[in-house]
């Protein structure tokens, strides 16, 4: 219900109302109007046919490499 | 991109060592606590992925991962339900849902089965696709209903605000929506609980910001960790709360940053405020709890379908035997009921909580009713 | 002149039942047993034990990425006998078409039945065709039943499933499924992928030859997906079946729109593969047999058997990657479009 | 608590579908092939030409005076093995369900059609359920394909017909027909015709057995009546047929009903009727023996194989009381109901 | 009782005997008048009955039967059809009408066809039918298309009435209703067609009364006779035709009198002249004929879907090649036509005369098409 | 088109616009506004659904009389 996936905006339409974005290949058309910074190129998470937030690939790589950091640590630690 | 780090975030390799990293400490905490920390995840969403990883069953001796009331099907009223199913049966009504809203019973029967019966009820993916439906059905009353909480309620609401520019006067809206934090503040206290901590739920918080829980420290000392869906994320999410309770830290903290931001989403929140009221909700299991629907404002009124369809409010009687109401708070678990898999499965639920893919019941059924 | 559609009539029996027959069936079916239009058909069969075997096709849309109900028709029924262990060999082909259907769209659906029968090898030699009314029905629905011989000394069956087997499968998995749930209105999106269907009587018949003993049961997991059809061997077995999640071979493009819609590829139809539960000596012989063949190129050995709790209390269960078991049910209820 | 009815759900393949499978299905069938619900049945045929054939069952109402769906299905599979001169075997019985098809109306398709099936001699080895969306179908509708087995040396067909054959039929034509059209939505009316739906293989393997030389082929006039069937007949063979109108056994009931809709009775569906071509000095003595059978004691000698134009060129006439005579042509395109 | 009279009517023995008589007589006309005489059933009932029970055929070598324009689907013009199926295309709207009016060629398409393409348009074998889907469907227009001749245009007269008393505003009549006499005006004293007598339109007969034919004897000098439809009653007919014609006595007289009466039917009557005006007919073949058609008085306007639902009258030219016009007129026979049976054919007309089960087209096809 | 059958009466509606009718065990319901002297009894002509005629059964065997001498005269005479 509360299901989030995350695609790549590939086009924004007219208005900005709608935008059409991909995931893994698979094409569809969502809601801008809750994300109207939204960008082409953008991963953006979409829920019940809207996009509701523009995803931070920054952030994710943080998250990776802290856990690499600390994974390795512990393992150096044991 | 997203889909190496989606790949990262799923390394089962990665994994692993994060599992023996998390149990290691949970189980420092169980040490400290003289017994399995209680970790409750709110969201219906957690509960599944949850399970469906196989997180909570390698968890297990380290950590009691408790289900919440965070499945906003599961909380839906059987008075709410039978209104609606009274509005299917309207010469020339379509009513147009999530799949999930079709099986949750009423105190007599279900959309499905009235569909079935010649009912016009309609599955939708998005209130995009209802807003359709309403413009090629001009002559039709379309009831849109919404269900969901903080991350969906806005979907509904710009939708009801495109609907009003297009002077679409055959578009309504039936309300579900909710809010979380009364819930949390209802449910909490409950001495009988015992929560240590709670796993906040990913995508409300995409649009709340992670302050929106700053409640949870400050007005219960509670700590609580803003949880991600993916493997890694999930044992990152219970790592950081394991930590924070070793710490004795009770703060609320994001481990979802890719997605959530400390503010949210403003233009959501924004779309929100313009277009619901909070008035008093119907949790199917908490009861009434105040201030925690969201219901149009008065000037929306015209495309209220409470408001435009006015029905008794009758109130009914639980199935006997069904334990949703104390599945719903946590203080039990599906494998207590008696009804559980022996008369209740998700082919014919007998409550809310065996009907949604991340109905708790539903949940233990598909993934955790053996073991293995 | 507007476009030539079926009318009440053409299901009378009568002279447009007749032409409907002629000009468009018996066009793209020629068995000598058809031409006569008796009431029945009359045959030769080799010797064997005869397989019997129906199914009737609803799917919509009739026309989707990678096939059509017409080739569904036939690969449906030519599968169940192939996974039989018989030899297919004679197909009936009956029809119901609702009013309004246009012709030209009939004519293309025949058309791929009979492609498709010809090139799997099997012939239709008995037909029906049903008009009913607008609104009674979905343009056309395809009911095919199917006959075979299995050779003697040929023997495939739950009773010879053991503990200790692996299940094997010939590609990926949930294809069919994802490709017509893309169509399904009210979803629609654009995506690469196609039906897997596909006739496997030459792929099974091949293995069948190389490993007639290695080779113990095989299914089809149509409808409710390989989860569905493990949980039937499992339950008719008494046997349990794990799956290795990590060793499933599942498009990019499968799961990533199954994500999207929340279902699980697993419980996706196919319309091309077979579940294969092999000697686990055999695994690796198998698969590189199965690789070589067009339609086997993914194949995958995804779990084994393992001792369970006795019939009708079989259980599947899905091994993590994470190394945690969770139960693999069948499926329930989930308000899914028609993909057969 | 309101009646139970078909979901979609029941035909998803999943949980539904197999209880709906163990709780109606199997437990109004249960031949051993079916009980394992394996992909195929796999079974034994005695010696012999093997006979198949299909229909669709899409008759409105489902239950009717004289009978239902149910029992419909299998008498017309049935019967097109008889008149073939297959002794009838293996059935095939595959449903397609309209969502919100009452569950209590479907058990008592079920039981009829298992009930006729096990009257019939004949069992059903295989099956298959579709559930379609409301207004994609009409309750119920269901295919059977059949097969049977020709004995050696059994011989019926086009082929053996001959200038100075009789035609006969076992009795009273049109009820099939008029029984359905009363119950038509917008005509409704009272009748005491019933149906006169029935298994003939008893009937037909008795009159093979005693006249396999003077019985030179055999037919069911469903669909289109009589006429129709008697003009595939003149078609195929290039002969003429000529009926004689005063010796058509038609009952008082039908006839009447027929004049007041401004319809004949030889286009009316017959479901328990075979017309029988045979060697004209054998009549007597066919008919002596079919009118001591419970299906045959209205038979007649209705008219007379003649030279005709050749093949395609075949006629059929009728002659009238007054002696003089006009053509009784196929069924072209009346609004009638569906009658099987 | 009937029923046994009836079985009397049919009888064989006394059938042949009849014809015998009839055969006789017929060739002492032929002696008279040196060819044999042209006999015109104007009625499609006739012509089917007489075709059917091989009477056209035995008594060939004595007589030319002919068949006239008395089939009231197919005189009903292409401007009608295209017309109605313009209505049947309107949204929400319902055409009822008889079986045979469904596969009539417009100019373009038939109701049938339009049907199978998704219009509403339904058999009913009576104007009650057609009033009762409309109290069962009062949102929707139900537009009846009444055809047929007097013997029709009475059941359609009271069931407007009806329609009227019960206040029902969603039934509407099409008239293609039209009177016989003038119709045998513009056609008989066509010199091509040297018609010696006439057998009288049975059921017309029925409401009209034989009196009603009395102008064919004092405007036209022909004989007609009234004739039922049973094969003795058609016998005696033609036999009653030919004493006439043999005495030179051009009268009208009534062989059907277990059914016509003098006065016909009064109630029938005087419902058709409540209810209807004379109008200008379009017959398809003959053209505009005045006063011939039936159509609504003006205080039913609101009941009458040619007022409710104006649409503009475009002419069509009739199919190439067909000549239902001629074959209408009695001036040529379906063999006469290129494409009877190679072309035009029941299930596929091309032209209204090969529709009805009383279009001459369609009856030499059904029953005559070859001979023994 | 023009088909008429006969059929018997055996019930009148209340109201009299209705009645039952039989013919050969075969029973409808039928419109009877215009034949409103017809009883329960007599037998009728139907046509398009209501009763159009009562038919005369002396005229029906009248002429067949007239038919049965006229053909036994013609008999005699030949
Ligand atoms: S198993 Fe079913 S009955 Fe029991 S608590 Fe859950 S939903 Fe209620
Ligand atoms: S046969 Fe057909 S085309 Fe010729 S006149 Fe008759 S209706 Fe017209
Ligand atoms: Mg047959
Ligand atoms: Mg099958
Ligand atoms: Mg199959
Ligand atoms: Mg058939
Ligand atoms: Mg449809
Ligand atoms: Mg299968
Ligand atoms: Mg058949
Ligand atoms: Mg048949
Ligand atoms: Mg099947
Ligand atoms: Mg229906």
């Amino acid at each position: 219900m509360c299901l989030a996936a995350p695609s790549r905006i590939t086009a924004i339409q007219e208005g900005g109302f709608l935008a059409e974005v991909e995931s893994f290949g698979n094409k569809r058309t969502v809601g801008l109007t809750l994300v109207p910074e939204a960008k082409v190129g953008d991963y953006v998470l979409v829920h019940a046919g809207f996009a509701v937030q523009i995803l931070d690939e920054e952030a994710a790589l943080d998250s990776l490499k802290a856990w690499e950091e600390i994974l390795s640590a512990a393992k150096g630690g044991a | 991109m997203h889909k190496e780090i989606l790949k990262r975030f799923r390394d089962p390799e990665l994994g692993r060592q994060m599992a023996g990293r998390v149990r290691e400490r949970l189980d420092r905490l169980t040490d400290r606590l003289g017994r399995r920390a209680n970790v409750m995840e709110f969201c219906g969403t957690h509960t599944a992925a949850i399970s469906r990883t196989g997180i909570r069953e390698l968890l297990k001796p380290h950590v009691h991962l408790m289900s919440g009331p965070g499945c906003p099907v599961c909380v839906s009223d059987y008075v709410d339900i039978d209104r609606i199913i009274a509005l299917a049966g309207m010469s020339g009504a379509i009513i147009a849902t999530f799949g999930d809203m079709m099986k949750v019973p009423g105190s007599r029967t279900t959309l499905l089965e009235e569909k079935a019966r010649g009912a016009d009820v309609r599955v939708v993916f998005s209130s995009l696709d209802a807003l359709a439906i309403a413009r090629e059905n001009p002559d039709r009353a379309i009831i849109f209903v919404g269900a969901g909480f903080e991350t969906t309620a806005p979907t509904a609401a710009v939708t009801v605000e495109q609907a009003v520019r297009e002077g679409r006067d055959n578009f309504f809206l039936y309300s579900l929506h909710k809010i979380t934090p009364p819930a949390m503040m209802a449910l909490l206290p409950d001495p009988d609980l015992q929560v240590d901590g709670i796993l906040l739920p990913g995508h409300v918080s995409l649009i709340t910001g992670r302050g929106y829980w700053d409640f949870l420290s400050r007005d219960l000392g509670l700590p609580g960790v803003v949880a991600g869906f993916e493997p890694l994320e999930l044992l990152s999410a219970v790592d950081a709360l394991a930590s924070l309770l070793l710490e004795e830290r009770y703060a609320v903290i994001n481990a979802y940053g890719r997605a959530v931001r400390e503010e949210g989403n403003p233009s959501a929140l924004d779309a929100m405020a313009r277009c619901f009221d909070l008035q008093e909700g119907h949790w199917r299991g908490l009861g009434i709890v105040p201030a925690s629907a969201l219901k149009l404002k008065p000037e929306l009124a015209p495309w209220d379908a409470e408001v435009r369809f006015p029905l008794e409010k009758r109130s009914a009687a639980p199935p006997k035997g069904c334990l949703c109401g104390e599945i719903l708070k946590g203080k039990k678990t599906p494998f207590d009921c008696p009804l559980f898999a022996s008369g209740c499965e998700p082919a014919r639920p007998v409550g809310p909580c065996m009907v949604s893919h991340e109905g708790t019941c539903a949940t233990y059924y598909r993934y955790e009713r053996f073991t293995r | 002149m507007p476009e030539e559609c079926i009318l009440l009539a053409h299901g009378d029996g009568g002279a447009l039942t007749h032409r409907l027959v002629q000009e468009i069936f018996l066009r793209h079916f020629d068995h000598p047993a058809l031409r006569d239009l008796t009431d029945a058909a009359l045959l030769r069969l080799p010797e064997g034990r005869l397989a019997m075997t129906t199914d009737t096709f609803v799917v919509k849309p009739l026309f989707f990425p990678g096939g059509d109900i017409g080739k569904l028709a036939v690969a449906g029924t030519v599968n169940d006998l192939a996974v039989s262990g018989a030899r297919p060999l004679y197909l009936t082909a009956a029809f119901i078409l609702e009013e309004g259907f246009p012709l030209a769209d009939l004519e293309q659906v025949v058309a791929s039945l009979a492609r498709t029968a010809s090139e799997a090898g099997v012939a239709v030699v008995a037909g029906d065709t049903k008009v009913v009314e607008r609104g009674c029905g979905d343009g056309v629905y395809i009911n095919t039943a199917g006959v075979g011989v299995v050779a003697a000394g040929r023997d495939l069956g739950y009773h010879r499933i053991m503990p200790g087997d692996a299940i094997l499968v010939n590609g990926t998995v949930g294809d069919h499924g994802l490709a017509i749930l893309s169509k399904r209105a009210g979803i629609e999106f654009d995506t690469p992928v196609e039906s897997d269907c596909a006739t496997l009587n030459g792929l099974t018949e091949m293995l069948l030859e190389r490993f007639p003993e290695s080779v113990r049961f095989m299914r089809d997991p149509t409808r409710g997906g390989v989860a569905t059809t493990l949980n039937e061997v499992a339950q008719s077995t008494g046997l349990d079946i794990i799956l290795e999640e990590q060793d499933l071979p599942v498009r990019e493009e499968v799961q990533g729109a199954a994500e999207l819609l929340g279902l699980d590829p697993l419980y996706l139809a196919n319309e091309g593969k077979v579940l294969i539960v092999a000697a686990s000596e055999a695994v690796e012989a198998i698969l590189a047999v199965l690789r070589e063949h067009p339609l086997g190129r993914n194949a995958a050995a995804i779990g084994r058997v393992e001792v369970g709790t006795g019939v009708g209390q079989g259980r599947v269960f899905l091994r993590t990657p994470l190394g945690g078991h969770r139960i693999l049910d069948m499926l329930a209820g989930d308000p899914l479009p028609r993909i057969c």
